[in-house]
């Protein structure tokens, strides 16, 4: 059950972030890009990790999502006819990549012995709120100091936005 | 059920497809969002390992990387802003002031 | 440790005159002639002192030391230096009171009298010389003197080039001293004469493989190579062949200075060092043959040179060498006494000969063309009868000592074999020579019409007293010296076993006629040529067309070096520097330091400003990491 | 579940810089253009406070926050140096915006705020915490670059930073969840247990450590992964510049040799095989690209890479050594290479011509008649940059190639040398425009050297810093080999 | 023996200090602050000489104190025989350089001076350190003022020659450093000198440091063929750096091979003994030939450097004890000699600008002194025996000639062509007619110049006359050097050398072999 489960998200994840890249108009990127989200969340719900699910969802796909749709709106960017010059040379480069990383990818899971122990819902896969309380649980005990980094983190990214797309700056400020 | 290797080669297509995306995207927003596609493909590992290993670690790991996620954007976008009026463009390829 | 001032005193001379020289200027004389003079009465003393056949050693002190190397510095007087010491402080002396006349008003009197109080000291050392590290050392010293003597008007480039060619050329032959040098030290662990010649007679049959590091086999005994590695030394301070060619030129200097150095004493230090180390000379025929050999090959050659020369002093001067072949000669027959013999009377009626000259040059206001001469004898009464001795003495006039010296060489090379026979028949063709040449000189100069310049033909006179007064002297001189027993004085310092007295046989008598004969043919030969017959030499000259240009231009012997050595020297250098230095050494450093720029210029190109060529160099650092990891 | 209040006495000089950033943030708006001054001081006081704290904290390694913070000596020698940098640049800052008319108190923010990043990347014992403070450093990195507006080559060299840096944090990211994958937890210590008990040969474990590596070596700015080095130094403000190629590489040094000696200290064999490759390629790069530049700034940018490439040998040396001699060499390279490059980027960032930066090399000409002190200085730090005795930059070498014949690798000290030989010219090269050339006769445009008091104790510290370390090392080296001490 | 007053840290830090004062004040001023603290320097190193015990064969006037404990680094300097001779040379040379640049240099005296004295402490350091680092520190600490002597002060390319000066040397030494750090770990830990000389290494080892060290000294020699930056910086460098390159600096190539590549490397320099051999012999002569062909007289005498340091490479690997006193003889002797023609060529171009002979001939008629020195230090340069030259030369050759028979024949052939090319030379410059319009610039070597003239004269001739009282001081400490090298034969070391300790090849053109050895040691008193 949860393979055609995975079959579908994995899929359209697997496709619609194929058309992120391919499509040349970012405005149809960024809702593929959002149509892959809300398919990552899916695998999250399989995944048991439903507070996640909804957090990628509510931020991802509701917050930064809308940002890069406004910015593009703003900006009033033309269609992108064309991939960067270097495609065809980034093309070559990526085979060998691509080549690499699937023998990595499947020979580690084969040899690191993880996949006997499939997923299986097993004690933990109980109901979200459990999730969720053990991740809140988790954050501001274990995970504190990371987690007022994070904010720190939150605060100099919202200055310097500010500071960089204020409109008005310094020069006049100042004399 | 599903073995772990599925997930990781998901995201490793998610997070490859993500990397040629940043290779030959013109529009800076698009890479950006090439760049969303290689965090989103983390994510799912760290899920996927996070319930293989019965660890909370990745999913709060995910937590956190969704939060960077967020404020990169912020930053990033502000740049593309001011980029754009100064320069009137966001194709990074006309990006070349300084090379050599 | 009294005789330690012979050389001293010309050293003290000279360090005052050199150091003080610009203060003392024109009394320079006051300080240098005493000097000599001491020295002179002082070698008088010891020269006594070593008649009993005593000998004296002076050590002075110790010059270095290094393992088993070991040089002292030390004075060695034995009846082979009091001769030498004589006829060095004796001619040294004369040419000083000489130079006062000579020299007088020239802006360099000072330094003259310096340079030649200096020349004395090395050659009073070379011959005074304990080892032959130390007769090296002065045989360099004398050669720096005559460089700078030569070149003592060093405005004119012709002396200049004269004095560098004479260190040059002396240079090579020192070249090979200083390997037989080495290798006498190798082979004795010594440089000190009584310390090799008694190991000698110990030391026989050594040989070396001379082509042994190219893999073939030329055994050559150890004492021909030491013989000949020093001989070169000779060649080049004596003026032998191949070497000869620095001496005429040397002419270039000062007349006392032909004199002193480039006729009685420095050029004779060749003959003298073979003398001196005859013991190693003793034990290998095949270095005395090649110094015989050279020696009559030098001999003929100065003479037949000398024969066409115009200018007066290259005349004396290819005659002194011709003069000093005999000499070699003489030693490489094994005559060594009767080589110094005739090194001391040549010492005696060459300087005279060469003060001659000096009075006529000096004379004539600095000519030396003999075809600007003629027709002296009447206004310079002195020198013409004293350089009439002194040409009768070079002839080997009877009872003139050239005569004694000369005959003793002749009758010493006829009595040593069969090689002697016939080098002794060379002697007497150059004997012939010598006589026509050197009276050619004296009827050119001395007798027929003159041709010397109006201009100063009216005020010719008789030069200063400080003049005349040596060439009498050594007038007197060309003669006495003939009567002392010089040979047999010395022949105990070579102990070479052999006779010295076959004087008196009858081949002895037959070559002393003969000898005689020559001489005599050659001064009426003269006579008829240049006093009978005038026109004579210019019909000769043409009738001999290319043996007369042949001598006239000295065989082309510098000709042919300056093609052959100097020139290719000077080019192969620039070429050398060109080609080598600036192109490919050079050129290989700024080409690897362009390189590496160039290399910089195509790196740099990676950096194009592209943001996603940049993601792209990481993306292709990742694939080549992986398959670096996955191939291995 | 108790509030771990200990905790917070250890991580006081952290929450003191944060405090202090944000004071300055709030303060900013309100003061007046004159008061900002104080501003600076109260940065700088902030950070002579925390200087004391930490040398106390130079002790046995102390973890907080459930291992996910630790402090110890070698996190404490990392925030030293950068305590000492961030405050240099605060010093020079101030002079630099002056001229620049560059008035934020934002900026001294941003500062403070990179700082707390750097100091939590030092002490972090997990994973999340390092890329969380890293994440933190690089967006005020990000946003600093761009701070001169109205420049555009400003705004490009921050659009550039930020999309390679998003690029490279993907990538350290995904390796990051490998890394969890493969041994279960992102703690550095529980890490080294899982590899410890694995085979070596894990796919997957190698690909999360070149990913790492990749990362990483972003950070760093070593070859293929410091393309974007030279233009950002080139664009960003100078005072930025100098602080990103000393402070940002001291505190990506100080966490990257973390992760790689405590976390995946399994993996040596694996991960020194790699940077041996990586560490060539940069110095090979570094140092010949750098011969062809003229740009002052770009020219210090591909010097730095090449430095980088130096320290690296000593990780090389570290990945074979038993001992810790390599790291220490690391450290100490590190320390040292901070006093002669933020010297010259301060020179470089003080001289003006027409008002402008004069940051072509050019610009230095005849500099030596006109600030025959500031010419001798920037003397100093060339010659120390080429790493010539006895400056501080001969010492650093020599410790960084003293490991490498360690390991036994003297043909790499020996290319490393070579390549020193060939950076000698470019750095020489600014010597020789500075000493050797007149300056044009034209005195009105030529450049001008912009004195001030804070410009002149940054340029008296870091030459004193020169001199007296390559004369006297000892104290730096003694440091060094204490912090590494603690490490594993 | 430890003495109680640090020598070696006053030698040492006076210039440096001197250098620092020199800073603070006008540029008249500055020369006389340099003058005297080189002059003072001299004074200190003057006592050294008498108080060397000249029968030790130990380091001396040690001093020894701590520097960097891990690994531990030592402040350590200490002479020996080998040394001693050549701090002296600097010491005397340095006041000399001192005042030669009185007048000649105008613009920023006071940076001048700072590097003329910076050079002088760590000139001596390098002579006299015992720690492998320092030493290290010191020789390179040395390349920077001399590029900016050259390059700032140099002639019209001199930023070429500086920067080529600079590389050259620069390249040279960074495998030095490579070597010293391999001889840590392989000679037990320590940067000592001394210990480090008596450890063993492996022959494959010491054939790898050797080549290290090679590239470090031979470039400095400068070796054949390595020396095309001399010619280069010789000309552009001002006179008092001309002087400091070819007297000191020079030196410091052989020195090293002398102090650490023969008793640390005692197989690989056997090993390596006919390639030196054969480098030195083409430096000699190929040296000298390029002096012939040079227009320019600086390059001339820098040539003549190449051949002349030809003889000291030459020395260095006899291994005999002539062999090696010799070439430290003519290191010495080489300063003393090259200095002076430095000198007056930096006289006559103060007064000419220009180093062309062409330009400067005939200088006999206007400038008589000048003419008697250059002439007497031409002498010396080629060799005339009764100067300093010919001593060292001399035994280089005693030493050679104990190898090899035929490479003393050709090392010997260089004499003869420094004869021509100098000769040549002073031909040129010192006699002919000037011409006409340079008369009014020819005025005479004034007493300035005389006194830094004549104590070179009065060495060169005090040392030829009397080699002996150098030599005594050098016995021990050569003998110590030969023991290292040549282990069998500790005492009679250039006795035995003539059993011909080396395997036979192409280069090992001993005729010994056909004198047996039996018979040559017979001869031997």
């Amino acid at each position: 059950m949860s393979l055609v489960f995975f079959g579908y998200f994995g899929g359209m994840v697997a496709i619609t972030s194929m058309l992120v890249v391919a499509l040349r108009n970012p405005v149809y990127s960024a809702l593929s890009l959002l149509v892959m989200l809300f398919h990552v969340a899916g695998l999250f719900v399989i995944l048991h990790a439903e507070f996640l699910a909804a957090v990628q969802v509510i931020v991802y796909a509701g917050a930064i999502l809308v940002l890069y749709l406004f910015v593009v709106m703003l900006l009033n960017v033309k269609e992108d006819d064309r991939y960067h010059s270097q495609w065809r040379i980034a093309a070559v480069v990526c085979v060998p990549l691509v080549i690499e990383s699937i023998v990595l990818l499947s020979g580690g899971a084969g040899s690191t012995g993880h996949d006997s122990r499939s997923l299986e819902s097993g004690p933990h896969g109980g109901i979200a709120a459990d999730n969720t309380l053990a991740i809140g649980k988790t954050l501001f005990t274990t995970y504190l100091f990371p987690f007022e980094v994070a904010s720190l983190v939150l605060l100099v990214a919202m200055i310097g936005a500010i500071v960089l797309a204020k409109r008005d700056f310094s020069e006049s400020r100042e004399l | 059920m599903i073995p772990i290797s599925y997930y990781l080669i998901l995201s490793g297509i998610v997070f490859l497809t993500g990397l040629v995306g940043v290779l030959i995207r013109r529009n800076i927003i698009a890479i950006l969002l090439s760049v969303e596609l290689m965090l989103n493909a983390t994510n799912i590992n760290f899920v996927a390992f996070s319930d293989h290993l019965q660890d909370l670690g990745g999913q709060v790991f995910v937590f956190f990387a969704l939060t960077v996620a967020a404020a990169e954007v912020a930053v990033g976008l502000a740049i593309i802003i001011a980029l754009h009026r100064s320069r009137s463009t966001i194709n990074v390829e006309e990006f070349n002031l300084l090379k050599w | 440790m009294l005789y330690a001032l012979i050389p001293l005193l010309p050293l003290a001379a000279f360090l005052i005159l050199g150091l003080a020289g610009w203060r003392i200027k024109d009394r320079a004389h006051l300080v240098a002639v005493p000097a000599v003079m001491l020295s002179l009465v002082l070698s008088v003393a010891a020269c006594l002192e070593v008649v009993s056949g005593s000998v004296i050693s002076v050590p002075l002190y110790t010059w270095l030391t290094s393992g088993t190397l070991d040089i002292h510095i030390g004075l060695h007087i034995d009846r082979l230096t009091a001769v030498m010491l004589l006829l060095v402080t004796g001619v040294s002396s004369l040419v000083h009171v000489y130079t006062i006349g000579y020299m007088q008003g020239e802006p360099g009197y000072a330094r003259f009298f310096s340079y030649i109080a200096l020349f004395t000291f090395s050659m009073l050392m070379l011959v005074l010389a304990d080892n032959v590290l130390q007769l090296f050392v002065f045989w360099e010293a004398v050669g720096l003197c005559s460089y700078l003597l030569i070149g003592h008007w060093y405005e004119r480039a012709s002396a200049c080039a004269a004095a560098t060619k004479a260190f040059v050329v002396n240079r090579v032959g020192d070249f090979g001293f200083m390997l037989g040098l080495l290798l006498v030290w190798y082979q004795f662990g010594s440089l000190n004469y009584l310390d090799i010649f008694p190991a000698i007679h110990e030391a026989t049959d050594l040989t070396m493989n001379l082509l042994g590091p190219f893999g073939g086999t030329l055994e050559v005994s150890i004492f021909t190579l030491i013989g000949l590695l020093l001989f070169s030394g000779a060649v080049g301070k004596s003026a032998q062949v191949p070497l000869h060619v620095w001496l005429p030129d040397a002419m270039e200097g000062p007349t006392p200075i032909s004199a002193l150095i480039h006729a009685a004493t420095m050029v004779t230090a060749g003959v003298f060092m073979v003398a001196r180390l005859a013991p190693i000379y003793n034990l290998s025929p095949t270095a005395m043959s090649v110094v015989a050999v050279t020696g009559a090959a030098t001999m003929v050659l100065g003479a037949t040179i000398a024969l066409t020369q115009t200018d007066i002093k290259r005349v004396v001067a290819y005659s002194t060498v011709s003069q000093l072949g005999y000499m070699m000669m003489a030693c490489g027959l094994g005559a060594y006494a009767s080589g110094m013999y005739h090194l001391l009377t040549h010492g005696a009626f060459k300087a005279l000969l060469f003060l001659g000259c000096g009075s006529v040059i000096i004379a004539l206001h600095h000519e030396q063309d003999m075809r600007h001469m003629g027709g002296l004898k009447d206004r310079l009464p002195i020198t013409y009868w004293t350089f009439v001795i002194g040409s009768l003495a070079l002839a080997g006039f009877p009872l003139t000592a050239g005569f004694f010296s000369k005959d003793d060489i002749l009758v010493s090379a006829w009595s040593s074999g069969a090689l002697g026979q016939v080098l002794a028949l060379f002697g007497l063709l150059t004997a012939l020579l010598t006589a026509f040449y050197s009276f050619r000189l004296v009827f050119v100069t001395f007798w027929g019409p003159s041709h010397v310049d109006p201009h100063h033909a009216e005020h010719l006179h008789e030069p200063s007293q400080t003049i005349t007064t040596p060439l009498i002297i050594l007038a007197f001189l060309s003669i006495l010296t003939g009567y002392l027993g010089i040979p047999s004085f010395l022949e105990p310092v070579f102990s070479t076993g052999r006779e010295a007295a076959v004087h008196h046989g009858s081949a002895g008598l037959a070559i002393m006629i003969a000898a005689t004969a020559m001489g005599l043919l050659g001064i009426t030969a003269a006579y008829y040529v240049y006093v009978v017959n005038p026109g004579l030499p210019e019909r000769l000259a043409q009738l001999w067309g290319s043996l007369y240009r042949g001598s006239l231009n000295k065989w082309y012997v510098d000709e042919a070096y300056d093609h052959l050595f100097v020139r290719p020297t000077y080019t192969a250098a620039s070429e050398l520097w060109k080609r080598v230095d600036v192109n490919l050494i050079d050129g290989a450093v700024n080409g690897v330091a362009r390189g590496v720029a160039w290399g910089g210029w195509i790196l740099r190109l990676i950096q194009s400003g592209q943001t996603q060529h940049y993601a792209l160099a990481m993306a292709v650092g990742i694939v080549v990491i992986v398959t670096a990891f996955l191939i291995s | 579940m108790t509030f771990p209040v200990g905790d917070l006495f250890l991580i006081l000089p952290e929450l003191l810089v944060i405090t202090a950033a944000c004071i300055v943030l709030v303060l900013d708006p309100v003061l007046r253009p004159s008061d900002k001054d104080g501003l600076v001081w109260l940065s700088l006081g902030t950070l002579a406070i925390c200087m004391g704290l930490t040398a106390s904290q130079m002790r046995a390694p102390v973890e907080a926050f459930n291992g996910l913070v630790i402090i110890d000596m070698y996190g404490a020698f990392w925030k030293l140096l950068l305590y000492f940098v961030t405050g240099l640049t605060i010093l020079l800052s101030h002079s630099y915006l002056k001229e620049e008319r560059l008035y934020f108190g934002e900026y001294y923010g941003f500062v403070l705020l990179a700082l707390a990043g750097m100091m939590v990347m030092v002490s972090a014992a997990d994973l999340l915490t390092i890329y969380l403070g890293s994440e933190l450093m690089s967006l005020a990195l990000y946003v600093m670059a761009g701070l001169k507006r109205s420049e555009p080559r400003s705004l490009e060299a921050s659009a550039k930073y930020f999309v390679l840096g998003a690029f490279s944090s993907g990538i350290l990211l995904y390796g990051i969840s490998l890394l969890y994958g493969a041994t279960g937890s992102t703690r550095l210590p529980a890490i080294a247990t899982a590899i410890a008990g694995q085979s070596l040969d894990d796919p997957l474990l190698l690909f999360a450590t070149i990913l790492l590596a990749v990362g990483f070596g972003f950070k760093l700015a070593v070859v293929p992964f410091h393309m974007w080095t030279p233009d950002v130094y080139e664009g960003a403000p100078t005072s930025v510049t100098a602080f990103m190629a000393v402070a940002s590489k001291a505190a990506s040094f100080g966490a990257f040799l973390r992760v790689f000696i405590e976390g995946l200290g399994g993996l040596k064999a694996n991960w020194s095989a790699i940077f041996l490759l990586i560490c060539l390629a940069t110095l090979v790069l570094g140092n010949v690209v750098a011969l062809v530049q003229t740009n002052i700034k770009r020219m210090l940018a591909y010097s730095s890479i090449a430095h980088a490439g130096y320290a690296l040998i000593g990780v090389v040396a570290a990945g074979r050594l038993e001992n810790s001699s390599g790291l220490a060499s690391v450290l100490l390279y590190l320390a040292l290479y901070t006093f002669m490059t933020f010297g010259a980027f301060a020179v470089a960032a003080m001289l003006r011509k027409d008002g402008m930066e004069g940051d072509e090399i050019e610009d230095f000409t005849g500099l030596s008649k006109r600030h025959p002190v500031a010419a001798l200085l920037m003397l100093i730090f060339m010659v120390s940059l080429a790493g010539i005795p006895p400056t501080a930059g001969f010492i650093g070498k020599f410790y960084v190639f003293m490991s490498a014949v360690e390991a036994g690798m003297p043909w790499l000290a020996v290319i490393a040398l070579i390549f020193a030989a060939v950076s000698a010219y470019y750095y020489l090269r600014v010597v020789m425009v500075m000493y050797m050339r007149e300056p044009s006769d034209a005195t009105d445009r030529a450049p001008q050297l912009v004195m001030s008091p804070a410009f002149s104790i940054v340029l008296a510290c870091t030459a004193a810093g020169v001199v007296i370390f390559g004369i006297y090392p000892n104290p730096v080296v003694q440091l060094a080999m204490q912090a590494v001490s603690t490490l594993r | 023996m430890t003495h109680s007053f640090p020598w070696l840290t006053a030698l040492i830090c006076l210039p440096l200090i001197g250098a620092a004062a020199v800073f603070f004040v006008k540029d008249s001023s500055a020369r006389l602050i340099a003058l005297a603290a080189t002059v003072v320097d001299l004074l200190i190193s003057l006592p050294l000489w008498w108080l060397f015990d000249a029968s030790s064969s130990h380091m001396q006037f040690m001093e020894s104190a701590l520097w960097i404990s891990s690994p531990s680094i030592h402040y350590r300097l200490g002479l020996d025989g080998i040394s001693l001779p050549l701090v002296l040379m600097t010491t005397v040379l340095m006041p000399l350089c001192v005042l030669i640049s009185w007048h000649s240099i105008e613009s920023r005296v006071q940076s001048f001076m700072a590097m003329l004295l910076i050079m002088e402490g760590a000139m001596i350091g390098v002579f006299a350190a015992l720690d492998f680092v320092l030493f290290y520190v010191f020789w390179e600490a040395m390349l920077i003022p001399m590029y900016l002597l050259i390059g700032v002060w140099g002639g019209s390319n001199r930023l070429y020659a500086a920067m080529k000066f600079f590389l050259y040397t620069l390249t040279g030494s960074v495998l030095l450093l490579v070597a010293i750090l391999v001889l840590y770990f392989q000679g037990g830990h320590t940067f000592d000198i001394l210990q480090l000389s008596q450890a063993t290494y492996s022959k494959s080892l010491q054939f790898w440091l050797f080549l290290a060290f090679f590239a470090a000294f031979a470039v400095k020699v400068p070796m054949f063929p390595l020396h095309t930056w001399l010619p280069d910086a010789h000309v552009e460098a001002p006179t008092a750096g001309s002087v400091i390159l070819a007297s000191v600096l020079l030196k410091m190539g052989a020195y090293g091979f002398v102090r650490f590549s023969l008793p640390m490397l005692p197989d690989a320099s056997q090993s390596f003994t006919p390639l030196m051999v054969v480098l030195s012999i083409i430096a000699v002569i190929y040296g000298a030939y390029m002096a012939l062909a040079q227009a320019d007289l600086k390059k001339l005498i820098a040539y003549s450097s190449v051949s002349h340091m030809g003889f000291v490479t030459l020395g260095l690997f006899m291994f005999n004890i002539q062999g090696i006193e010799g070439a430290v003889m003519q290191m010495v002797n080489h300063g003393i000699t090259t200095g002076g023609l430095f000198l007056c060529v930096g006289v006559i171009y103060e007064r000419t600008h220009s180093r062309r002979i062409a330009d400067n001939i005939g200088l006999t008629k206007p400038m008589p002194r000048y003419a008697t020195f250059l002439v007497i230090f031409a002498l010396s340069s080629l060799g005339l025996p009764g100067t300093n030259s010919f001593v060292g030369e001399f035994m280089v050759l005693i030493g050679t000639f104990l190898w090899s028979k035929i490479a003393t024949a050709l090392a010997s052939l260089g004499i003869i062509l420094a004869a021509a090319y100098l000769l040549w030379m002073v031909q040129r410059v010192a006699f002919g007619v000037p011409a006409p319009h340079m008369l009014p610039k020819l005025r005479d070597v004034d007493m300035r110049e005389m006194v830094t003239l004549v104590p070179l004269v009065v060495l060169i001739f005090a040392i030829g006359l009397f080699p002996n009282p150098i030599l005594t001081r050098m016995h021990p400490s050569v003998e110590k050097v030969i023991a290292r090298v040549l282990p069998q034969a500790p005492e009679q070391a250039s006795t035995v050398s003539q059993i011909d300790p080396f395997p036979p090849t192409v280069e090992d053109v001993a005729l010994t072999a056909d004198v047996t050895s039996a018979e040559a040691e017979g001869r031997q008193p």
